[in-house]
């Protein structure tokens, strides 16, 4: 499965780079989405795969068992996933903004304040 | 010493506040600092003579090799001399000339912070010190050129003088480093000492030739000698202390200072004596050609400072003691006709030497000053200039291919002749012509100057005895690096020496004569000018200037899109080279335990993902994306992550909520981009998403074990909970949630304040929040409303600039 | 002690964000809360500094757990310096803002984001944890994101969307890279992963992940080809903010390359370090051909961030490549005395650029002028910086050119060292652009009526010059004092250089 | 969306989704949930309500404005971490402490719990003042 999940974050990487490079500010959000779930993905498969054992400890023991999945990508991933919903918001309100000020949803349209 | 350097900075900062408190009286109050200091540094010469050398040693910064040591022998003792005499002068001078200008306070302060970095460049025996002191003085020499700040060319030749000098500077500073490598040292003391092991280091040459760059920059020898006469953009007392007496000699004195080091080796004769004699031919020539008062005299100083280097190329006791003595005596008689010039200026009006005749009855004592250092200049007994030409003359005879820098300095003696008529007797001879401004004698502050300047030059012409001679000796031992004894007098009897002097002195007088001829077939090659070192400055600059426009334009184009292709393209290209372009990594490949289902999810996440790419409906990608998400947070199901699942998917939720929310209003999107950047992107996104594959597959394998294993093991005993990952969240790795809710409750503030602060707002709940604001911390601006502040403050101009944008104004009503 | 001193740089700021999100009514009591708050972070960061310098590197764990497995919060001499140093940017822009800042922004968090802004940049500075650094530069990101829209001018939101959409590419390469690493050793902590990394024989993957870092960081650092974000956006919004960006967020970039380049990636320095070396090279050229075609006083500044983040880095390169460790020490003490002037210098500047902006009415050269005349104390004000970040001795910007050069010389790198003169040269030529047009120039006549250069009322003007003043004084202090500063930078750059120092500091268990 | 039964059904829906809410938050730190989902629910159970009733029924029936929420769950969460600071621990080392409540047996309250609560406070917070302004657009 790691080799197909491999393969998966792979196509969602692809996906949210071809998107962001498109000429919609839409797309680009949706890109960055991608991105974000790539990136996750990654954190998950190579922090290893186990299949169907939560870590969580029964109730009474005090540790696992068998072994379960690593806790600590969970962690980290969870983490990822909350800032990475701050950024989204924080981008469609920012895109959402600039909508109403400029009547584009065009990036080339923001050239002018460059050089 | 220290003190004796300190003390100009610090009057430096003062003097504003003294020109307002004392007005016409500061500059006489300003130059009782450097006379005493001239004063202060007369009394060494006794000692100095006899061979004494005065060291004074501070810690700077010696983790860096910066001590602040400072040394007095014979060679800076003359500069110390010069540059507090000069300083004395001109700040009277200084005084009088611009009397009433709003700015004189300012320079005051600029003269004397020039003043002491002089000094300190003069004095300082560490290398490093010596430049921090070489660049300050092109700093305020920077300042000081651009005095006159109102008009485009004083700025222009400010930072022409600025660019060429500081140009110099940062190779001398590679060149003293280098040189200091070389040595082991940065002290020019130590330095001296292990002159022979030295020159043999391969790092000598290159080290030599990046200094020879700074001082050949600032002592304006062709081709960087342009600037100087465009310097003289300052008003003139400046140009007088600047740019005839001290700092363009500063390159001069380097050179002196390091010749102990370097005199000798082929480099540095070649090219001191080349360059050198280059730029005296070519200053003496030039300077016939104008007629400008200051710009003659640039000219004449550039063909002096010419004189100097190919002297100091020739080397030996000869050549050296001439080079001396025509460093006081050009210092003497430049000084003062700079002045005179300036006074004249101020008198009358004009520096225009065709305008300008029989001044001698309406400045009398002007005259006689200008007369006698234009006689100096001339060379003729028995002022100071006809000792050092004579002893030039010597050391040309001496030297090697005598025949022909002799030649080369009996022409330029000639134009110089011609040009000292040009400035010193022309304009005071003959009949009165009028002036724009009716012409009378200048006041005092303008005459001491001058004067003084006249009898120094025939005192130590006449007696040179009375301490020239020691000055000299001591000056020219110190640039040999042994003892060396000028016996100076004014009849030495009848020497080769002398002849050439006559024959000066005819074919002077006979230029002179015949200058109009020569301005008039010059000016027919004046073209050859444009095509001069000025030009290449020009070119260089507008083709630097062109560069940068282009470059910048091409990389920072404003396009998001390319921004992003040369970030994504770099992270791919550099990513891959380092995992790929060294040989192929084993890869971890494995197919054989995946379930159907899993392979169905899949599956669906990768027809969503192709969905949410193409479909043209702004809800139907949305969806899509959604079913990506919910896919996502299946896996996480699958794989044992019930947490992540949940909040996966309630964030999904809310995802596509907001993008509901934001987008439902807006109309589809119609613009497509062309074929071929759809297939460029598409190779990029593909590359893209092979490395991020490639980097899973060959980064799974574990080298060792787990830090979580430490979390599974202490959850509940430590922990006192469960859920392992939650407990990595509150506890563990707590530190990690702070941060995380600060990120989300930012991002809220900002969502918040994005749509809620805006340019029409309703003066909704937001301005009664804001309450009573301090209003005097807000105070300068004077609208009402909160709201209207905005624009005041700081507007960006990007768009103020461009009326014409073709970005509409928002469309909400 | 140390578990004190080295959570208060986070306690602080993070508390009076905390208080200040509170207090959300009450605007005069956030503007209090702020310089109470910057105020008592540069005296947490002098005692924090000041601790390190007598007992060595310190750390403290976050949840009393075990190295590696909670997370570490290190400070060595590098990184509480830093922390002073984001502490003197804060008080200044904060002060700064009292005068500047108007009342729209402050009602909408403007202060509370100031702090998270410098609560995200104090924890990366501090942290010994990489996923915990990823978390820090998001706090940091997210607050610049907010504080460069916040206003929601045109402008802003042109560049704000370039800096938002640029900057989150950071953050997902180096999540991947996080992540990687993680799979490849099974550790955060950092010290732990300089271990353990040594020990993995898989070169090629090792420098392909390093180099995820070198992109991510490079991306916040705007080395080039990765800088574009920086010239689009920094000339924004309100001056005060574009000052606190300038000073500290790029900074932080080059921290953490330095950081994990001399800890984590120390392999094959022969590529790394090499390739470091040569963007430097190249970040500095092209930033200061994109500064000399500005003619606008913030975008020259903004390019000129760019061409300077080049010599920060250059330090680095030199440093992985110097033969002996005293050289490998000596061009990194200068990488870090360079972003310790750089940091206090560009806030300045920036800082008067907003004053030059109010007094002229516009940020356009041209339109500028007078300044000198009618205001020569800001002109000296202005000179001071300007002249350092040109490199003039004796102010603070030459002795950290200085001490680069020297140690591209003791390395044989001349083709830097060529570099890096020219460029200084380039740099005096678009400061003196500045000086001609904005100071030197008379006002043009023609230009908008009320802007011309009137003596703001007495307030503002307090709040407006008095971090300005302070900060020129510092950096002539620097300047004149560099032998501490150099000391400093010195004792900071073998630190880093001799890593074990830092590993043992970590694993050895807190002190 | 202003049908009388989705109206009947938020009043009742609201409180009983807050509960769910604080339910997560208690159970999080043994069994899937926590601070993190805890707030989300509660705060889709306002966003919930302003569907019902229009956004500035929702404004009305917080009992805190989101900002303050915000100020207070990071206030909180800090403070948790910082009581271990003057027992000389390091930052945010764990403190527990049994408390017998009569008819339930021995609890577990310890300083991360406390912190979770900030962390359930300031995501309720951050997710309102996020989702209201946008539905009010």
């Amino acid at each position: 499965m790691s080799t197909l999940l491999a393969i998966v974050v792979g196509c969602l990487y692809a996906a949210g780079v071809y998107m962001m490079l498109r000429r919609s500010l839409f797309k680009l959000i949706l890109g960055l989405v991608f991105l974000s779930h790539g990136a996750n993905l990654l954190i998950f498969t190579v922090g290893g795969l186990t299949r169907g054992r939560p870590p969580v400890v029964p109730p009474g023991a005090t540790g696992l068992a068998v072994p379960s999945a690593d806790p600590l990508p969970q962690a980290l991933i969870l983490t990822a996933i909350v800032i990475g919903f701050a950024v989204l918001a924080f981008s469609l309100a920012l895109f959402h903004r600039g909508y109403q000020t400029f009547g584009s949803d065009d990036p080339d349209d923001l050239k002018v304040s460059d050089q | 010493m220290t003190v004796a350097i300190l003390s100009g900075f610090v009057l430096a900062l003062l003097a504003p506040t003294l020109q307002r408190v004392a007005d016409r009286r500061a500059g006489w109050a300003l130059a009782l600092l450097p006379l005493i200091l001239s004063l202060y540094f007369a009394t060494f010469l006794k000692a100095i003579g006899s061979g004494e050398v005065f060291h004074a040693r501070h810690e700077w910064v010696p983790s860096l090799g910066i001590h602040l040591s400072f040394t007095l022998d014979g060679l800076s003792l003359l500069f110390a001399l010069l540059i507090n005499g000069m300083g004395v002068l001109v700040l009277v001078y200084a005084g009088g000339y611009m009397a009433g200008h709003p700015e004189l306070g300012r320079l005051y302060a600029f003269l004397l912070m020039f003043m002491a970095s002089m000094l300190g460049l003069v004095l300082a025996d560490s290398l490093l010190v010596l430049f921090v002191f070489w660049e300050l003085t092109s700093f305020s020499s920077y300042l000081l050129i651009g005095f006159d700040h109102d008009r485009a060319d004083a700025r222009a030749a400010a930072l022409r003088a600025l660019l060429v000098t500081g140009g110099g500077g940062l190779a001398l500073m590679a060149g003293l480093l280098l040189l200091g490598q070389a040595g082991g040292s940065l002290e020019l003391s130590s330095l001296t000492t292990q002159a022979d092991t030295l020159r043999e280091h391969p790092l000598a040459t290159p080290a030599l030739l990046l200094i020879l760059v700074g001082a050949f920059t600032k002592s304006a020898q062709f081709p960087f000698h342009f600037w100087l006469p465009s310097a003289m953009e300052a008003p003139t007392p400046i140009s007088a202390y600047l740019h005839s007496a001290t700092m363009v000699k500063a390159g001069v004195y380097l050179l002196s200072r390091l010749s102990p080091v370097f005199a000798g080796s082929d480099v540095w004769i070649g090219t001191l004596t080349v360059v050198g004699g280059l730029t005296m031919l070519m200053g003496g020539w030039l300077a016939l050609l104008q007629s400008d008062l200051k710009r003659i005299l640039a000219y004449s100083t550039v063909s002096a400072l010419g004189t100097l280097t190919m002297f100091l190329g020739i080397g030996g006791p000869l050549a050296v003691q001439a080079a001396m003595a025509f460093l006081l005596g050009h210092a003497l008689y430049k000084g003062a006709l700079f002045l005179v010039a300036g006074a004249v200026d101020h008198e009358t009006g004009t520096r225009d030497v065709d305008r300008l005749s029989g001044l001698r009855r309406a400045m009398p004592f002007t005259a006689l000053a200008a007369g006698i250092s234009a006689l100096s200049m001339a060379g003729l007994p028995p002022l100071f200039g006809f000792i050092a030409k004579e002893l030039s003359y010597e050391a040309t005879l001496g030297a090697a291919w005598s025949t022909c820098v002799t030649t080369a300095a009996v022409v330029t003696n000639i134009l110089l002749v011609a040009a000292a008529g040009v400035v010193g007797l022309r304009p005071f001879l003959g009949q009165t012509l009028p002036t724009p401004k009716p012409a009378h004698e200048a006041p005092l502050s303008l005459l001491l100057g001058p004067l003084t300047l006249s009898v120094v030059s025939i005192a130590s012409g006449l007696i040179p005895a009375m301490g020239v001679n020691e000055l000299l000796s001591a000056a020219s031992t110190s640039v040999l690096g042994q003892p060396a004894d000028i016996d100076l007098a004014l009849w030495h009897g009848v020497t080769p020496a002398l002849g050439l002097s006559a024959i000066t002195l005819l074919g002077g007088v006979g230029v002179f004569a015949s200058r109009g001829l020569v301005r008039k077939s010059a000016s027919c090659c004046g073209r050859v000018s444009s095509w001069g070192p000025a030009g290449w400055y020009e070119l260089a600059l507008r083709r630097m200037n062109g560069l940068a426009v282009g470059q910048t334009q091409l990389l920072q184009s404003g396009y998001l899109r390319y921004y992003l292709m040369m970030t994504v393209a770099a992270t791919v290209g550099l990513t891959g080279y380092a995992l790929l372009g060294r040989g192929t990594p084993a890869t971890a490949w494995n197919w054989f335990d995946v379930k159907f289902y899993e392979v169905g999810l899949v599956a669906l996440m990768l027809l969503a993902t192709l969905g949410a790419l193409l479909l043209k409906s702004r809800l139907a990608a949305v969806a899509s994306l959604g079913v990506v998400g919910y896919c996502v947070s299946l896996v996480f199901v699958l794989y044992g992550a019930p947490d992540l699942a949940m909040t996966q998917f309630l964030v999904e939720t809310l995802t596509v909520i907001l993008f509901v929310l934001v987008f439902y209003h807006l109309p589809e999107s119609r613009i497509v981009s062309e074929t071929s950047a759809r297939w460029r992107d598409a190779v990029l996104a593909l590359v893209t998403g092979v490395l991020m594959t490639a980097l899973v597959l060959v980064g799974t394998p574990e080298n060792y074990p787990p830090i979580s294993e430490y979390f599974v093991e202490h959850s509940v005993t430590r922990g006192h909970g469960r859920n392992i990952v939650n407990v990595i969240l509150v506890d563990f790795r707590g530190l990690d949630t702070l941060g995380e809710i600060t990120v989300l409750s930012v991002a809220a503030v900002g969502v918040h304040a994005l749509l809620k602060l805006r340019r029409r707002s309703d003066s909704g709940s937001e301005t009664s929040v804001a309450g009573p604001a301090p209003v005097e911390a807000a105070g300068m601006l004077t609208q009402k409303t909160p709201m209207g502040e905005l624009h005041q403050e700081d507007r960006d101009a990007g768009d103020d600039r461009r009326g014409s944008s073709p970005i509409r104004e928002g469309d909400k009503p | 002690m140390t578990h004190v001193l080295l959570v208060l740089p986070l306690l602080i700021p993070l508390t009076t964000a905390a208080v200040s999100l509170l207090a959300w009514r009450g605007i005069a009591l956030q503007r209090v809360l702020a310089v109470a708050g910057a105020a008592a972070l540069l005296c947490a960061g002098v005692a924090l500094l000041a601790y390190v310098w007598k007992n060595g590197i310190c750390t403290t764990q976050a949840g009393a757990w075990p190295v590696p497995f909670g997370i570490t919060l290190v400070a060595d001499l590098f990184s509480a310096l830093m922390v002073v140093l984001a502490g003197v940017v804060g008080l200044a822009v904060v002060v700064f803002s009292l005068g500047s800042i108007d009342r729209g922004r402050d009602a909408f968090g403007y202060y509370p984001l100031v702090h998270s802004l410098l609560l995200g940049v104090c924890g990366a500075f501090l942290t010994g944890d990489l996923f915990n650094l990823y978390v820090w530069f998001e706090v940091m990101l997210m607050s610049s994101f907010v504080l460069l829209a916040l206003g929601g001018e045109r402008p802003q939101l042109h560049g704000g969307i370039k800096y938002v959409t640029l900057n989150l590419v950071s953050s997902a390469v180096f999540l991947a890279a996080v992540a990687m690493l993680y799979g490849l050793t099974g550790t955060l902590n950092m010290a732990d992963l300089a271990r353990k990394l040594a020990g993995i024989q898989q070169p090629a993957l090792v420098s392909a992940v390093g180099m995820l870092f070198l992109i991510a960081f490079g991306i916040k650092a705007a080395v080039f080809p990765l800088f574009f974000w920086l010239p689009a956006s920094y000339h924004t919004p309100p001056g005060a903010v574009s000052a606190l960006f300038a000073g500290l967020l790029t900074k932080v970039g080059v921290y953490a390359l330095i950081r994990v380049f001399t800890l984590i990636f120390v392999g094959e320095m022969s590529f790394t370090h090499l390739l470091i070396l040569v963007l430097s090279g190249l970040t500095m050229v092209t930033g200061v051909l994109g500064a000399m075609a500005q003619q606008e006083f913030r975008r020259v500044l903004s390019f000129h961030i760019i061409s300077q983040i080049g010599y920060m880095t250059m330090g680095l390169g030199l440093a992985g490549l110097a033969e002996s460790p005293a050289m490998a020490s000596l061009a990194l003490a200068g990488s870090i005395f360079y972003i310790a002037h750089h940091i206090i210098v560009k806030t300045n500047l920036f800082l008067v650029s907003s004053v030059a902006r109010r007094l002229c009415g516009t940020f356009e050269l041209k339109q500028q002028g007078g300044l000198y005349q009618a205001y020569p104390f800001l002109a000296v004000l202005f000179l001071v910086p300007a002249m350092s970040l040109a490199g003039l001795p004796p102010l603070s910007g030459f002795f950290a050119k200085l001490s680069l050069v020297q140690a591209g010389l003791g390395a044989g790198q001349y083709a830097i060292v060529a570099t890096a003169l020219l460029v200084s040269l380039l740099t005096m030529f678009s400061m003196t652009k500045i000086w001609a047009e904005a100071f030197w120039k008379a006002l043009p006549e023609p230009s908008a009526p009320e802007a011309s250069p009137q003596r703001l009322s007495t307030k503002p003007w307090l709040t407006l010059v008095l971090p300005i003043g302070a900060l020129a004084t510092l950096t002539i202090a620097i300047g004149l004092g560099a032998e501490a500063v150099f000391t400093l930078a010195m004792r900071a750059a073998q630190q880093l250089i001799h890593r074990e120092e830092y590993i043992q500091a970590v694993l050895g268990g807190p002190t | 969306m202003t049908s009388l039964i989705l109206r009947t059904a938020t009043r009742f829906l609201l409180p009983l989704l807050v509960l769910f809410s604080l339910f997560l938050l208690v159970r999080g730190h043994h069994e899937p949930g926590g601070g993190f989902s805890g707030g989300l629910v509660a705060a889709a159970a306002f966003v919930l309500y302003g569907l019902a009733f229009g956004i500035a029924e929702v404004r009305k029936a917080l009992p805190l404005d989101p900002r303050t929420l915000i100020g207070s769950g990071l206030l909180i969460a800090v403070t948790s971490t910082t009581f271990s600071l003057f027992a000389g621990q390091p930052l945010m080392t764990s403190l527990w402490w049994k408390v017998a409540i009569p008819g339930f047996g021995d609890l577990d309250l310890g300083t991360p719990l406390l912190f979770d609560l900030g962390v359930y406070l300031a995501v309720a917070g951050v997710t309102l003042l996020i989702i209201l302004p946008l539905a009010e657009e």
